[in-house]
């Protein structure tokens, strides 16, 4: 099959929902001919034009809000924060806004809007520009929350947001942009709640999310070299959560090893430990549920401590084993 | 530059709905207050009196499919656009008629169906809102036009400069309606900003704006029919700034030490939106006294009628807490 | 000893270290002659004047800015956001900025300021004036949490949080306000990072935060009487946390509930049941860790509704049965 | 309104120092620019070459004591208040002798030993933090100014008003100086805004602003001479706009497409703010052409050695890694 980028799997279903549906449009800063600050949203405004590609001022309080007047109002936006970051400043927007406007309202309003937001480190762009800060959203009722790990799944999932009728936060993890995957051109939508089992395994269950994925499976493979067999599940969307594939994943290892790469504390992991920890799994535990995230620290620039600062391969070999007690 | 009656183009029966439109607010307002005071209604609410003119002066030009965001100080503005009382005396009393089904209170009524997109309990977020509300019938050509409705202390949020410049640069059908009361909670405009007029912030952005008597219903009304003129036009966006004043103080705990009785006493006695325009549709002969009393009555009966319907309406169900969060 | 409420013992820590430091000083919106949303700076201004009682536009983007630009030259600033809904609209200066100064700086700048939050629901405000997103902060490195849940842990606290030469944020509960405690004149400080136990008991750990201490410690004499004996634990700081305190009492008892008033997905709950989950003590549990939290809701305005929304004391009593398997 | 030399008070030594930062500035910018082609510098960085009279104009009045607030587009900034070129090249290396021991990079270098109060990653967060350091100033009557450096771009975030806005109530001694280079990352000013000026923004917050030939060193001295003067007075905040032009793309990757190659050669070959001040002072004689050859030898030196000290210098241990969160 053809093979293209998880930036470009991005762009091609922004491309075709709009090519479907007059409502959406995309709107960011430099999004227009500069191609946004990744290149992601290139060619996009000389097939649409800019009144569909709507290049705006350095103003994320002004368009996140305005984003949720045009879907309220019956468009389908698609917001680019340049990076995840930069959210700080739509926060109002998003959180006391987008997410509860529907609610507060009595059922009498939606919110259909998607916000992408690059995330993540090792780029070398320091503590600024480097955040994974996906567990806040996870914490307002009303907003759903999607982490794509590839360029299949990416595609998907950004149709199934597109199509939502509520305001979906659409994490993109930056070292992933270049990753290539298998991707049909057709159609196809991957349903928001959906975690898909990435490998099948018997010993322990690792649930990843974002680039952790794949560092997870390089890991299931030297561990798999030491007769350890490990199980990766990608929940793919945080909110809503698939906790079934989850828990009977983790019924059947005995052992978790939850692996992300937000600050530890209090990410979004934390959250997925607790939800094994208070259910009837526990029962079937066989060992303490084991986090694996980032340090309490700020993204340090010189990129052997920016490295070190994030979850790699070996750290998740080492916990797996440290698990199995070898 | 203040407008009387004689020069208006409006016919007596607009003039007697402005009148109308201006009674009831007030009469809601003093409705809700003395549930408020006697436990009725909970929570917190932020009442308009003194403020009629602005919100229906400026709902003057509007048809229903023109909207408006507005604020916390919001029960006048959705009145004016055409939200009932009924549900909203229901909506203050929590109950599942009210236009929320009691889940948003005060501070968050919205009527969609007639173009309210909803009080806002955050200073200055109707703005951007607003934006995009405006940006949906430039890009769908529907026509209608946003009035953003805010008070002198939003004009000092980052959210009031991005809206309106993002405005500004795509031309979009909106009037930003600044209700300069004076004060913020506390804060009087004067120590808050360092400007004559908040007007002059219009220029900032290359739009027009101007000053105008927030409490002189038609003046609003044709200051307000200008910029939805232009708006309609493609023009883009202008900047009103109303001087007005409410009367209450800013929410239930309010003592006032930030401003004097003698300045509430003078806006009271010298610039009732309501006192003044009824005068002058007298003295002109458009309105007659007993039809005045009439139309107080009229008033009082559907206040009446409200607080009966709210309090007959049934308390939301437990089992509605977690509905509506998704569509 | 002396009573005073929760509200005036915030008042007096500050004004006695206002008394003692000169850079110590106040800022917000109407928190002059006002005396804040609350009252709670009543009589302040009156005391220190404009300069250091300083009444600020609203503007939360402005004013959190400024008071991280004068921590950094000298100053000791408490900066009042009026309801702790509204930090959305300073969280650029609060995450990307003050978290992170020091850090990015190498070590060179330090940015002593206290953030004052007034949050949590139960005063029919509805969704944008009752939120409790203080795992939000927790999640990120540079930045110390507070949360008191009396008067004078409150008081010793905001000592503490002033003296700090780190921001510190300070959530402060609405409905404690106006709840009394006694409260010693003189100067005292309770070092950030020590958790309380404020009831002791064998058979069930609660860990509750904020008004949740009070409501557990209700639940806790409604379950004595059916013999069920349990400690109740304030972390009183979330970071630092003090997790020895947490951990000795869960070996203790076998079994833990953890109870806040925040959403419960991804709240600091969730952190600190995973917290526990990987520990050594996950050997000595004898049932699955518990939570009890918000539900995923917006706070709606009705007072059942709103009431419903977060954990009560029969809620509390309810799930400590559960845990006896009572 | 254009300033020549020989109007100027500026002694001939200072002349010469104000180029010779220039020169210091734009050889900085061209040697980490090639450091970085060649990949022995990571991550990202925004060059100021065609700004350096911008960076060196405003920090003219400048003492040790005053402060400066920068942005991402920081290293002529830096080097103008006086933080030193080795420490800079080594932090953009990553070393642990760089002015943020390796932590920082490029967005975040700061010398507050200095003044340099630090660069920023978030576009227009600066102003805040200025206001900040003026209030210390104030609080505390120590004498000193704050310039708070910014884009064009940085002009439509909420943090410009709110921070603007704030500084003038409080008579703060701050100098908003934004370099409009006509351009955010991509995004034109004339699209951006629909004003001529940005300086017209001033009057939103009643205070003095103006627009300058942000090329022209004298030009940009003198206007913030007068700013600063004003802010020691106590008579608080001005606005400067001065126009400017990057000659380099926005970062790294940036193909140009929004700008002509006309309009780049027209500002490189006749707005040069080295060149052309290097002429004033060779046709004034205050210049000679081979102190000029002289100086610019010392500037090649000055890089060389920082680049070899960097080079050199260490990286951080890993140990250093969760140092310096807490104070
Ligand atoms: C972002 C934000 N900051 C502060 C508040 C608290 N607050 C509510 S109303 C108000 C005063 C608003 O003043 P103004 O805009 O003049 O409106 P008015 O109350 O005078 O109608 C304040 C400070 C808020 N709701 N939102
Ligand atoms: C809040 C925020 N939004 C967006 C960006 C991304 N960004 C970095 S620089 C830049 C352009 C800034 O333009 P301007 O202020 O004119 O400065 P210049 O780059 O021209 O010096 C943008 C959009 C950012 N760093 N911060
Ligand atoms: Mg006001
Ligand atoms: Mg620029």
């Amino acid at each position: 099959m053809r093979e293209v980028t998880y930036l470009e799997a991005i762009r091609e279903a922004m491309s075709q929902e709009m090519r479907k549906d007059d409502n959406v449009f995309i709107m960011g800063e430099d999004i227009g001919i500069y191609g946004g600050a990744f290149g992601l949203t290139n060619g996009m405004i000389e097939e649409f034009g800019p009144e569909r590609v709507r290049n705006t001022p350095i103003s994320e309080a002004a368009i996140s809000g305005c984003a949720v007047g045009a879907a309220m109002t019956g468009m389908r936006p698609i917001l680019e924060i340049q990076f995840s970051d930069f959210i700080m400043i739509a926060m109002d927007n998003i959180v006391n806004q987008a997410a509860k406007t529907r609610y507060m309202y009595g059922g009498k309003a939606q919110v259909p809007i998607v916000i992408r937001l690059p995330g993540g480190s090792g780029a070398g762009f320091a503590a600024q520009h480097s955040q994974s800060l996906e567990a806040w959203m996870t914490h307002v009722p009303g907003l759903k929350v999607v982490q794509p790990s590839n360029a299949y799944d990416a595609k998907g999932l950004m149709k199934a947001a597109i199509k939502d009728n509520n305001p979906v936060l659409f994490y993109e993890h930056k070292l992933l942009y270049n990753t290539k995957g298998e991707v049909p051109e057709e159609d196809y939508e991957i349903p928001l709640g959906q975690a898909d089992i990435k490998k099948e395994g018997s010993d322990i269950t690792i649930v990843a999310t974002a680039i952790m994925v794949n560092k997870a499976l390089e890991a299931a493979v030297e561990l798999e070299k030491e007769g350890i067999s490990v199980e990766v599940i990608d929940p793919r969307t945080l909110v809503p959560l698939d906790t079934a594939t989850i828990l009977e994943s983790v019924k059947k290892t005995s052992r978790v090893l939850v692996v992300y790469e937000a600050v530890k504390r209090s990410g979004y992991g934390a959250e997925i430990v607790s939800m094994i920890a208070e259910s009837d799994v526990f029962d079937y535990l066989d060992a303490p549920i084991r986090r694996l995230g980032g340090l309490a620290t700020p993204i340090p620039y010189n990129p052997v401590l920016e490295k070190a600062a994030v979850p790699q391969v070996d750290d998740i070999v080492q916990e797996c084993k440290k698990l199995m007690n070898k | 530059m203040s407008i009387s009656i004689k020069e208006t183009s409006h016919s007596p029966e607009q003039l007697k709905t402005m009148l109308y439109d201006m009674m009831v607010i007030r009469s809601f307002e003093e409705t809700v207050e003395k549930l408020f005071q006697q436990g009725r209604i909970h929570g917190t609410m932020h009442l308009c009196i003194g403020q009629e003119a602005t919100a229906v002066g400026a709902c003057v030009p509007l048809t229903n499919e023109d909207k408006i965001t507005s604020t916390h100080r919001g029960h006048g503005h959705s009145l004016a656009k055409g939200t009932k009382v009924k549900g909203m005396m229901a909506e203050l009393l929590g109950k599942e008629t009210g236009y929320c089904k009691g889940k948003g209170g005060s501070m968050h009524i919205a009527d969609l169906d007639v173009g309210n997109l909803g009080a806002n309990g955050i200073v200055a977020a109707g703005l951007p809102l607003a934006t995009g509300a405006a940006l949906t019938s430039k890009m769908k050509n529907l026509g209608y036009v946003v009035v953003s409705f805010f008070g002198d202390g939003a004009t000092n949020e980052g959210a009031f400069h991005e809206a309106i410049n993002l405005a500004s640069v795509w031309d979009l059908p909106v009037v930003f309606f600044c209700e300069n009361n004076l004060y913020g909670m506390s804060g009087s405009i004067k120590e808050m900003t360092n400007i004559a007029n908040i007007a002059d912030r219009g220029a900032a952005y290359g739009i027009p704006s101007e000053t105008i008597d927030g409490n002189n219903v038609l003046e609003v009304a044709e200051a307000t029919e200008r910029a939805v003129a232009r708006a309609r036009e493609g023009k883009g966006p202008t900047l009103i700034e109303a001087h007005t004043y409410r009367w209450r103080g800013h929410s239930r705990s309010d003592a006032r030490k930030y401003r004097t009785r003698v300045e509430e006493k003078e806006w009271r006695q010298m610039r009732d939106p309501i006192a003044s325009f009824k005068e002058q549709l007298v003295a002109e002969n458009i309105l007659m006294e007993e039809e005045y009393e009439a139309l107080d009555k009229k008033v009082q009966a559907e206040m009446d009628e409200a607080v009966k319907f709210a309090e007959n309406s049934k308390e939301p169900s437990l089992d509605t807490l977690m509905n509506d969060i998704f569509a």
